[in-house]
């Protein structure tokens, strides 16, 4: 904890001394265990709070109480909380992203011609992967698309249609066969839609009933869905773009720059 | 009864005994694995509970896509810097890198 | 031993044993592992509280978890990021501050 | 219900209107464009800290407390997330919006290379931005998880903001903050585990009124104060600081020491004399107390051997935290009513310190990055001549040295004498020797770089040249830090302004 962690494996150097490692599992193996006792110790008295979600309910425009917290009663923090994917998506997004701003009138990008998805012509594609894909990926899109749908009122939601979608994204790029280039500006209006969408309705509702995220109670089903749709499209593509960057690091060690080119394959 | 708490029970020591493997593995790779079937196991554990809002996102997040990005990052960091030419460390012992 | 006493006690088992892998483990991606059980473990417990309420658990705390679990997959992928940044840039002028 | 235009809706535009700015400068292409935006929004911001300031102050006494709570989406707490401000908070904030437009304005500048390095600057302002959202919302917020969620947003936020240097060494620090920030974050929200699963709530308010001094609720206590002290960076948890403070660009350190590590010494302030106020007991405070002392001398000690002046600044800010750890045991017998909240002498006491010490340290990290820049490092050993190249910005580091030792007429006497006033009034003589020897020791460290910087360049002439500035720095840069240097002078003389602040959350 207190020295720069490692990044090789199997190197012995920083790792702590015996007595120090007994030491460190009987303290924390006490403190563990004493909490456990109070845990057990003390009864747990149930919150009002539930009863109180179960009453509004009718109120929150959707039938599932989890999404009616989310997006409803406490959308406050869905918010701030798609606001922390933007800091990572920000924070990672591919260099050659911000290129433009030297010279706008060339393409940001040579690689794809700023476009998000290209297909690689020379790709080498295992066949059986192509051919499995082929029938699972668009099973997953539809398979997120209804869970997002029915994410009103049944489990699901904007964050588990986003992270499905993006689980098919990065099937696809281990296939080889597309590829996706962050560097786009419609990559950055699709990391940003979530967050405008949802401030957009937040700022526009109070005009209605004047208080910011306070949806009139007749449209608050549509809005719902309208921020999950936008939310589900953030958040596929900031967790893909976070596999992204993370899968094409080993790429940047390269000598000669073409090595870019080099399509991930699909790992042997 | 006795039986759903014979099932809780067996997932509880499941998942506690990935937890341990997962930190006490040798090899990196393992642990990962280890770590996206602790994860799955506690996708299961949500519904156990109750929560299948919650399973979904465990298995779809918790355990695929974190599982996908230990593996890209495990990836690159077994391999070699290019400009680092000095003492580089023998890597013919070991056996778990893809991209020589 | 009822269902929910049994997932607190492994909850807080997680929560120390994530710990412990983080103070003591030297590589950087056990010590992310390490980081994500602590947090499964806290989750674990916030689930746990919720399905103690007879009959419908607590939406509010599942809610919460599912703030948890995008959080901790932003946290560990800046980690990893940071990790991957430093091993492109070489093992040149190792700089440690203590 | 009423309307729009009430006056409570400057509340929730606090964070979404960094949110917003984040947003379009996530989205517009061009330095120049996003820096335009960022001053734009840090003006509007600061009118609206103004305008809620004096809504507070002047309206205070006729609202109702009810008034000072905004309750986003209509359902109020517990329900929904409240957002909340009382007199402590309100400072913040005001603290807040004046760095942040001070800092933008400098960071427009010193992000603006042309040609060169535009993917850091494009990466700057968003994630700038960002972390001012959490900021802002960590200080408005009135729900225990809800501030969970802003504490990550500082933690990511902040860290990619030091990793944007890019270098080895920063990437490093970056990487060791963000696993003490994840560390942080866990404890804390096992702590909101334990007390929702106690008292069934998540407002601060209300679980001020119910938390009783049981077993759970010290664990609890105990794993948010252990959490929070990693974040504050409080001796014997500092150890990651000094780097990443020390590594980031200067108006990222400037706002690391001047705000975030008080973001999360604010949180726990409100735990431990607030919201779990009947939990907090005479051992622990007067625990936090000795900590607070030892930083005091670690810190000083470490600042006097460090070698490069950024590091220096950086330890001299793990002392001045030990100061914000000494409100803790003052307020044991300064006669407050310990479930009050945050009010009271020693309370007042700490804001101002708090003030003083932002300015003071925002203005020495930037005055260190005009160093940086123009002379290419910072070591202190080779600032020989610097009275000669840049007068202005030593006048500055001056200024604000002499408001980290406490010397008249600086805000930072002004809040020490408070200190000072605090602890005698408590018959807590000890504190007296230990403030006035952390004041002595500022003296060594501040006088150490002055003394080289003043040693004539003749003396030196032989090795001069090689250092002679080379680039030329836009006038607003050593403008700006001087700025924060007087500020320190001019709240020196206007102590009042802040102290009202402070008590507005008293009964009048």
């Amino acid at each position: 904890m207190f020295h720069t962690p490692d990044l090789k494996e199997h190197n012995h150097a920083n790792e702590l001394s015996v007595v120090t490692r007994i030491l460190c599992a009987i303290a924390i193996g006490t403190l563990s265990l004493s909490l456990i006792i109070v845990l057990i110790l003390t009864d747990n008295p149930s919150s009002s709070l539930p009863a109180l979600v179960q009453h509004q309910l009718t109120q929150s425009g959707v039938q599932n109480p989890v999404t009616a917290v989310l997006l409803n009663f406490r959308s406050y923090d869905t918010l701030l909380e798609i606001g922390v994917l933007l800091i990572v998506a920000v924070a990672m997004l591919p260099n050659s992203n911000f290129n433009s701003d030297i010279n706008p009138d060339i393409p940001s990008d040579n690689l794809s011609g700023g476009r998000l998805v290209s297909v690689v012509t020379n790709a080498q594609v295992n066949p059986t992967l192509e051919a499995v894909l082929r029938w699972l990926v668009p099973m997953i899109v539809v398979m997120a698309g209804y869970m997002l749908w029915t994410g009103a009122s049944l489990p699901g939601g904007a964050f588990q249609s986003g992270a499905l979608l993006a689980g098919a994204g990065v099937l696809v790029q281990l296939s080889g066969r597309l590829q996706f280039c962050f560097t786009s500006t419609i990559a950055k209006l699709l990391i940003t839609i979530g967050l405008i969408t949802f401030m957009i309705v937040a700022v526009g509702v109070a005009t209605t009933t004047g208080v910011i995220l306070q949806y009139p109670t007749e449209l608050a089903g549509p809005l719902i869905l309208l921020i999950e749709i936008a939310a589900t499209l953030s958040i596929a593509t900031i967790l893909l773009l976070l596999y992204n960057s993370l899968a094409t690091q080993i790429f940047e060690m390269s000598p000669e720059p073409s090595a870019f080119n080099k399509q991930p394959s699909a790992q042997e | 009864m006795g039986f759903s708490v014979f099932i809780d029970g067996c997932l509880v020591i499941g998942i506690l005994t990935l937890a341990c493997l997962c930190l006490a593995t040798k090899t990196l790779f393992t642990a990962i694995v280890l770590f996206v079937s602790l994860g799955l196991l506690v996708a299961i554990a949500w519904v156990r509970l109750d929560a299948p809002d919650l399973a979904i996102a465990e298995a779809a997040i918790g355990a695929g896509l974190t599982g996908a990005l230990l593996l890209a990052t495990w990836r690159h960091l077994n391999t070699e810097p290019a400009n680092n030419d000095a003492d580089t460390p023998n890597k013919s012992g070991d056996k778990n890198v893809p991209h020589p | 031993m009822s269902q929910d006493l049994l997932y607190i006690i492994a909850s807080i088992g997680l929560f120390g044993i994530g710990l412990y892998g983080l103070i003591v483990a030297p590589h950087i991606i056990r010590k992310i592992l390490a980081i994500n059980i602590m947090s499964i473990g806290v989750f674990m417990l916030l689930v746990a509280s919720a399905s103690t309420v007879n009959g419908t658990p607590d939406p509010v705390l599942h809610a919460m978890v599912l703030t948890g679990i995008v959080v901790a997959i932003a946290g560990t992928a800046l980690a990893l990021f940071l990790a991957g940044k430093i091993h492109t840039l070489g093992q040149a002028s190792d700089k440690d501050g203590h | 219900m009423d309307s729009l235009l009430n006056v409570d809706i400057l509340l929730p535009m606090l964070v979404g209107l960094p949110l917003i700015a984040a947003i379009l400068t996530t989205l517009a292409k061009g330095h120049g464009l996003r820096a335009s935006i960022s001053i734009a929004v840090a003006l509007i911001q600061l009118i609206i800290v103004v305008a809620l300031l004096s809504w507070l102050s002047n309206g205070g006494t006729s609202l109702e407390a009810q008034h000072q709570r905004y309750s986003l989406g209509g359902w109020g707490a517990p329900l929904g997330i409240d957002l909340t401000i009382d007199g402590f908070s309100a400072l913040m904030l005001a603290l807040t919006a004046t760095l942040t437009l001070v800092l933008t304005v400098y960071s427009r500048y010193y992000f603006f290379e042309p040609h060169a390095q535009l993917d850091k600057t494009a990466r700057f302002w968003p994630l700038w931005w960002l972390l001012i959202v959490g900021i802002n919302g960590l200080f408005l917020s009135g729900d225990i998880f809800n501030i969970y969620v802003t504490l990550e947003i500082i933690g990511l936020a902040a860290v990619a903001l030091v990793a944007l240097d890019g270098s080895r060494a920063a990437l490093t620090a970056a990487l060791r903050y963000l696993l003490v920030g994840l560390l942080g974050s866990l404890c804390y929200l096992l702590a909101v585990a334990l007390l929702y699963r106690t008292y069934g709530t998540l407002d601060l308010a209300q679980l001020s009124v119910i938390a009783e001094p049981t077993a759970i609720t010290w664990a609890a206590l105990a794993l948010i104060t252990t959490g929070l002290l990693l974040k504050t960076a409080l001796v014997p948890l500092h150890f990651w600081l000094p780097l990443a403070h020390g590594s980031a660009p200067a108006p990222v350190s400037a706002i690391l020491s001047a705000l975030v590590v008080k973001t999360s010494f604010y949180l726990l302030a409100r735990f431990w004399l607030d919201a779990l106020a009947p939990a907090s007991t005479d051992y622990g405070l007067i625990m936090l107390g000795i900590l607070g002392a030892a930083a005091i001398f670690w810190g000083s000690i470490q600042a006097l051997r460090a070698t490069r002046l950024k590091l220096m600044v950086a330890y001299s800010t793990v002392a001045q935290l030990g100061y914000l750890f000494l409100l803790f045991p003052l307020v044991l017998s300064t006669g407050d009513t310990r479930d009050a909240g945050l009010t009271g002498p020693a309370v007042s006491a700490i804001a101002y310190f708090i003030v003083a010490h932002a300015c003071a340290k925002a203005a020495m990290f930037l005055v260190a990055g005009n160093i940086m820049r123009t002379f290419g490092h910072d070591d202190i050993a080779r600032l020989h001549g610097l009275a000669k190249y840049m007068p202005l910005s030593l006048f500055t580091f001056a200024i604000a040295g002499a408001s980290l030792i406490g010397l008249p007429p600086s805000a930072g006497f002004i809040s020490k004498w408070l200190l000072l006033n605090v602890a005698i009034d408590a018959a807590q003589w000890w504190w007296v020797i230990i403030i006035l020897s952390g004041g002595l020791m500022a003296a060594m460290y501040v006088f150490r770089v002055l003394n080289i910087a003043f040693i004539s360049v003749d003396e030196k002439a032989q090795i001069e040249p090689k250092h002679l500035p080379t680039n030329k720095l836009p006038t607003i840069m050593p403008l700006c830090a001087f700025f924060l240097a007087m500020l320190t002078i001019a709240l020196g003389f206007n102590a009042e302004l802040i102290l009202d602040l402070v008590t507005i959350g008293d009964d009048v």
